[in-house]
């Protein structure tokens, strides 16, 4: 069997389900594939895991991929299994805010990490500076958890649709009590978790070959995982090895995570070039100063997958 | 491979001419006590720069010193920023804090044997705190601002202050001791006149290794939430984006504030502590 | 040891009394909170009782981390992944395998500092400037780097532990080696003793009241060490895992109960290290 | 061995030259103080009786490891008597303690290496709460007395053997104690040096009226100080003798040649040869 | 002050008892020794010249402070002379510290206090590599020796401060020096034990043509034990007399009571009062 080692961006949990779904139920197997999956954290950045040789395959959003792509580091897309975004922005209604015209005077939360684009590029299209003072809003560089919503120490934070929305509604905060904004509605969504290999892999043709089998599997178990969210979030608690996660709650991550699953797993170019328009424009600091060009992702892998 | 094989070339002959310097006459002049770690640092980033360098070792893993100073070069302002946020106002005022904290603990310790065997071990409790879980409880209770990271820094900087301080207090020997009683000197007295003075070599280790934990406390504390500025919040930052040179840019500011730190510390322990064998150079 | 158990618990009695107290007085916003949201008022024994029993709590009360600790401990099989046991056995076998480097390591350079002018002059500095880098900054490029070579699974972790542990040993080691008073020192000298002679007869067991203090404080820090180790490693298992899940889905019990179990483990680790330091001081003839 | 009575007796036979005004300054009864080391117990003291009244220079002499010292200390309150009693200014040693009774020259100098002599000389003196004037001027003094002036400034390290054991006498004398405890405080001084700390001292016990316990190796200069020389001997650490001077008061140095003096001298030395194990 | 000329005046006018074989063992020409405090230089030797002859045993007499420590441990290459020459068994005192020339006693006893008394002795024995049962034999015998039979296995801090210095008698004596440098040795002892470690000082010498210099406070000591006796006087420090000693080499305890040992006394008493400020 071929031996591949898939970085995760995250800790174990549904939004990676497909992955190991397809472990699980010897999908990988069945393709020929030794697959080893690598839980990901708030201290693991997978660009810099692949870049070490500790992967071959991760799991990336795009703007760190393409800021990755643009520092020397040739990552390539070759795989969009999440088609649309799930990152949020909640407020809470008591707080008074109703729209973005209320942010400015504002504290909110803000993933950094190579995950504040999205933000601070809606930020630069609404025009209202991200250095605090009176028109401005003050950024905090949030944590991992909802609580600095729940101690009202920021007006709103960063959510994902399929995670921290629902900590904050299980904590006792009714949906009627917040206020969301999804990045999707405001035009400045990017593409969340793709699959990305170095270049050089590609030009490996055994490689190219394990990866058309790899990323078949894989979309073989997000397919399982989005029809039966019940036995993949069993699955995703198996392969918890901190024991803390509790199955509602990978559950409704399934259910989440089906949403924003694409029929395929085939990038769509289209949903690339508004990614790079929208980190492009990305306020003083641009995440990525040119256009990465059509190398940054390639169809071969998908359209062989999907034969 | 040329520029490993050079790297260790330079290497070898710097740590010969330290070798030499620390041997000579001029050992304890100031030129050679600065000569000699600055020879051997230069020698790190020669022999960093030939690895890299030769090693082809890619920039997003791990950049070459000259990547490094580069960045420095025309990041000053933002460092010096995160440095005020993070040094000044997390570290000094939580270093400052817990060392008092941790001081009048051991105090009180001492004063009460009770306190004393009850404290103790309950204090060492204290000290295994990993900031990974306090940290984040502390920024729930203090807020994102630097506040919270002074409250990290107390956490950690309390424990090594308190042992040595509690083994110092202890220190002062059989016949000193003595000779307070044969005054009647009160507990106050004998503190103050005997038993402090004699804790002061231990007292300072404590404090040494409580700067660069400080340091460390302030900076990690920020990957658990923080405003838009400070080291760790920086560091982390610039992970994400693989902006590894900024990365090193702020490491080596963490590392030249820490030194200076310690330094400052270790001076004043000379001046406090000249008495002690270890200072007057026993050899 | 029995003249511990009362003063202990003294002290520990008077911390769950404040802890109560605290409790009440940092979840007490909530319990408002929620009421002011649900449009209803709460009376001063409904807070009481509700601050003691939150989910989410700022401050969990005693209690529920007692609760949570019991049943994660003594309810689940250790080898259970959600048995605090299994974690902390985890954290503990990384603790002491880095304990060992880094003590090994530390002393070592102590020695050398003692014994060479070159590297008391030049080690130095760059030991304290190591421990000034951020440990979390540059340990997943430990962790990549090892990986690279082939190197994972304990080994990584207990580097880490180490490097934070190395460094009160060294500082408490040349202290300590260099304690000896020229008296001393200058007995040895009339019967030229060796270096080595020097070091064995002299300055070690002079240094040992520095070195067993230097101990505690570095095993404790072997100990948070070990438990950062596991963040960058993915945080798969051990009492770092914990913390952190708990910190993902702000289950504020959870983290307490790891903390209490790290801090159980950190105590036990420097009660141990005091009871040998007894030991070998009572058979020095040291201890009066 | 010595009952308390016949140590009563020899009270009795000589001429003391001072009266207790009330009773003994120091008053040891069937004292004992046993010590337990990894080697079995040590027997420092064994029944030990002995009054010293007010202003009596009681000198004690005896081979190494006869219990002077334990005996000093015992008085001192920084040892514990196993058995017997042990009464000073008729309060217990730890309560004479307490009211600051004592001046103690330790057989070791044991001054604190952070301060300098004239620092070490003040301890007593900020610890008792003497105004700073008051330090400076009585610091002085019996720096001068013992001959240190000029080494004010100077650390303890940096000075000789005999120096540093004269800045502990110092620091003894600097504030006016009742009772005066001085273990072997002259053993590293000269003769001459010794000559003149003894002249010093006695003038000093006559002008104040204290009470001084003194050890010391000298016969002669047990004999020259002293209005009663305790001989003790070892194993288990005992009295063997209770000498009461037929020396006057007023002593200059050339009564060491008198018959008076030589014939307690010499009954000194023969308690002192039965202690040993020689000849 | 002695011009070296003088000094070595001295040497020719008594009838020395040991003719060195080959050049002196100790060489000390216009030796100068100045410690640098935080309060000015300190001049502990000045221009000293001295040569001490293989089985010498050579005594240092003379105020506290004056130099008798710097001295000796100039020789044992403890301190390094600020100018002048000294030369020992024809080398440096270092290379001769490295040949294990010295057996040196201390002032303060200097025990390590977590060793027993045993442990100490044999500490010497250990170093210089001595096998596990030649170290048992010697430590008993030097411990006999000092009359500390019965202590081996108890701590420092458990023998009085007699005891604690005879022990570092004994361990000095344990390994067979050729030089011996003793800084007031029996400072703590009293006569009798005093007399008797004399005594056997004295067979020890005679028996292993050791060379000894010898710093003590006790005039008569000083004139019993020594084939010549160097008088020192301080500020800066430096040497006034050195005699030559006319007695024979064998010397029974009374020869203390002949007129040679009296003359000798006088002149040394007189030396050393003339380095005093006192009357
Ligand atoms: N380490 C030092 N630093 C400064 N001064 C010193 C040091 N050691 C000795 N001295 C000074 O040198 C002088 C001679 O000291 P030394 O110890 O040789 O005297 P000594 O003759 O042995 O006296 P004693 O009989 O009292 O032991 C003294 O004035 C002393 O203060
Ligand atoms: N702390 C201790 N622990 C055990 N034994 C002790 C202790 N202190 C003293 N001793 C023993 O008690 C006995 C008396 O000791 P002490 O110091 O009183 O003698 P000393 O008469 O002062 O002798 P010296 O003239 O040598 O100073 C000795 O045998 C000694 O070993
Ligand atoms: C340090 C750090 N902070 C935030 C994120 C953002 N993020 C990306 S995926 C994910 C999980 C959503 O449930 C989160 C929180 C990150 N990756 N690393
Ligand atoms: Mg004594
Ligand atoms: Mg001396």
């Amino acid at each position: 069997a071929d031996e591949l080692t898939l970085q995760l961006k995250w800790v174990t949990q549904a939004q990676f389900a497909g992955y190991y779904v397809a472990q699980d139920k010897g999908f990988y197997e069945e393709a020929d594939l030794d697959v080893t999956i690598k839980p990901g954290g708030p201290d693991i950045a997978p660009t810099q895991v692949i870049a070490g040789g500790g992967a071959d395959v991760v799991v990336e959003w795009m703007p760190a991929a393409l800021a990755a792509r643009e520092r020397g580091l040739p990552l390539v897309n070759i795989a969009q299994p999440f088609a649309r975004s799930g990152m949020m922005l909640t407020c809470l209604a008591e707080s008074g805010v109703t729209g973005p015209e209320d942010f400015p005077g504002r504290t909110l939360g803000v993933w950094f990490f190579g995950n504040e684009y999205p933000f601070l590029s809606w930020m630069s299209q609404l025009g209202i500076p991200t250095e605090g003072g009176e028109d401005g809003v003050t950024v905090l560089k949030q944590g991992f958890n909802v609580d600095p919503l729940l101690q009202k120490q920021a007006d709103c934070i960063s959510t994902m649709t399929y995670n921290e929305y629902w900590q904050v509604i299980d904590a006792g905060i009714t949906p009627e009590q917040l206020v969301t904004f999804n990045y999707t509605d405001r035009g400045v969504a990017t593409l969340e978790d793709g699959l990305y290999v170095l270049d050089e892999t590609l030009e490996d043709p055994a490689m190219v070959d394990a990866l058309e089998r790899f990323v078949a599997a894989s979309m073989r178990g997000w397919a399982y995982a989005a029809e039966n969210p019940e036995e993949a979030a069993e699955i995703v608690l198996e392969n918890d090895a901190t024991g803390a996660q509790t199955f509602e709650h990978q559950v409704r991550m399934m259910e989440e995570v089906g949403k924003l699953l694409g029929e395929d797993g085939v990038l769509d170019p289209a949903a690339f070039e508004t990614t790079v328009a929208s980190l492009l424009s990305g306020g003083s600091d641009p995440v990525i100063t040119a256009h990465p060009g059509d190398a940054a992702w390639t169809h071969a892998i998908t359209d062989a997958a999907l034969n | 491979m040329s520029w490993v094989a050079g790297a260790l070339g330079v290497w070898a002959v710097a740590w010969w001419a330290n070798l030499r310097i620390a041997a000579s006459r001029h050992a304890d002049t100031r030129a050679a006590r600065l000569a000699v770690p600055v020879i051997f640092g230069l020698t790190l980033l020669v022999l960093w720069e030939g690895l890299v360098r030769g090693l082809a070792v890619p920039g997003v893993i791990l950049p070459p010193p000259s990547a490094i100073a580069a960045r420095i070069a025309v990041s000053g302002p933002i460092l010096w920023a995160d440095f005020v946020q993070t040094f000044v106002k997390g570290a000094l005022s939580g270093y400052v804090i817990g060392c008092t904290a941790a001081f009048l603990t051991a105090l009180a310790a001492d004063r009460f044997d009770f306190l004393r065997r009850g404290l103790l071990p309950v204090g060492s409790f204290i000290a295994a705190l990993p900031i990974i879980g306090t940290a984040p409880i502390l920024v729930m209770w203090f807020g994102f601002d630097w506040q919270s990271k002074a409250a990290v820094v107390v956490v950690m900087v309390f424990f090594p202050v308190l042992v040595n301080t509690v083994q110092g207090l202890a220190a002062a020997d059989a016949m000193s001791r003595d000779l307070m009683r044969t005054y009647a000197a009160t507990p106050g007295q004998s503190l103050r006149k005997l038993r402090l003075p004699a804790a002061m070599p231990f007292i300072f280790n404590g404090l040494k290794i409580s700067t660069t934990l400080a340091l460390i406390g302030a900076i990690v504390a920020e990957f658990f939430g923080s405003p838009t500025v400070g080291m760790g919040f920086r560091i982390s930052t610039s992970v994400g984006q693989l902006a590894l040179d900024m990365v090193w840019a702020e490491i080596t500011v963490a590392a030249l504030a820490g030194s200076l730190f310690y330094g400052a510390v270790a001076l004043t322990e000379r001046a406090v502590t000249f008495w002690h064998p270890s200072q007057r150079g026993g050899r | 040891m029995r003249d511990h158990v009362g003063p202990v618990l003294t002290v520990i009695a008077a911390i769950l009394a404040v802890w109560y107290g605290a409790a009440v007085w940092m979840n007490a916003a909530w319990t408002q909170q929620q009421a002011a949201r649900a449009g209803t008022t709460v009376s001063l024994s409904e807070i009481l009782a509700d601050t003691m029993q939150q989910d989410r709590p700022r401050l969990p009360a005693p209690h529920q981390v007692a609760v949570e600790l019991w049943e994660t401990t003594a309810e689940k099989k250790v080898t259970s992944k959600r048995s605090l046991v299994y974690h902390g056995w985890i954290t503990l076998s990384a603790t002491l395998l880095g304990f060992a480097i880094g003590t090994g390591l530390g002393m070592l350079l102590a020695v050398g500092i003692v014994h060479s002018r070159a590297m008391d002059m030049s080690v130095m500095p760059w030991a304290i400037a190591s421990q000034t880098i951020p440990i979390l900054a540059i340990a997943p490029m430990i962790i990549v780097v090892l990986n690279s070579v082939g190197v994972s699974g304990l080994l990584p972790k207990a580097i880490i532990s180490a490097y934070l542990s190395f460094f009160p040993v060294v500082v408490g080691m040349v202290k300590g080696l260099r304690s000896p008073d020229v008296a001393q020192l200058d007995l040895l000298r009339t019967y030229n003793a060796s270096r080595a002679q020097m070091f064995w007869r002299l300055r070690l067991p002079a240094s040992l009241p520095y070195l067993f203090t230097s101990l505690k404080v570095g095993i404790a820090a072997s100990l948070v060490g070990a438990i950062v180790g596991e963040l960058p490693t993915g945080a798969v298992a051990g009492l770092g895992a914990r913390l952190l899940a708990g910190s993902y889905y702000g289950q504020t019990v959870q983290i307490w109960s790891a903390l209490i179990g790290a801090a159980v483990l950190a105590g036990l680790l420097v009660g141990l290290i005091g009871l040998v330091q007894r030991v070998t001081l009572r058979r020095m003839g040291l201890a009066r | 061995m010595l009952s308390a009575e016949e140590i009563d007796g020899f009270r009795d036979e000589g001429a003391s030259p001072v009266t207790p005004p009330d009773g003994p300054v120091i008053d040891a009864r069937g004292l004992e103080l046993v010590f337990q080391t990894n080697d079995g117990p040590v027997h420092a003291l064994n029944d030990v009786n002995l009054q010293i009244s007010k202003g009596d220079f009681v000198s004690f002499i005896g081979p190494s490891g006869c219990g002077k010292t334990t005996l000093l200390r015992a008085i001192a309150a920084l040892e514990t008597p196993t058995d017997g009693q042990l009464m000073v200014n008729g309060m217990t040693p730890d309560a004479a303690r307490r009211s600051r009774a004592y001046g103690y020259v330790f057989q070791a100098a044991g001054l604190y290496p952070w301060r300098t002599i004239a620092a070490n000389v003040k301890l007593p003196l900020e610890i008792m709460g003497f105004d700073k004037a008051e330090q400076e001027r009585r610091a002085a003094d019996v720096l001068r007395l013992v001959d240190l002036e000029g080494f004010e400034r100077k650390y303890p390290w940096q000075l000789s053997g005999g120096m540093q054991q004269r800045a502990s006498i110092a620091r003894a004398l600097a504030f006016d104690a009742d009772i005066l405890l001085m273990d072997e405080p002259f053993g590293a001084l000269d003769e001459i040096v010794r000559d003149h700390l003894n002249e010093q001292l006695l003038k000093l016990w006559e002008r104040t009226e204290k009470t001084i316990a003194f050890v010391t190796h000298s016969i002669p200069e047990a004999v020259y100080l002293s209005t009663r020389i305790v001989v003790m001997s070892p194993r288990p650490g005992r009295i063997t003798d209770v000498i009461d001077s037929p020396l006057p008061r007023e002593r200059p140095l050339d009564i060491r040649d008198t018959p008076e003096f030589l014939a307690v001298a010499h009954r000194v030395r023969e308690g002192l040869r039965a202690g040993h194990a020689y000849d």
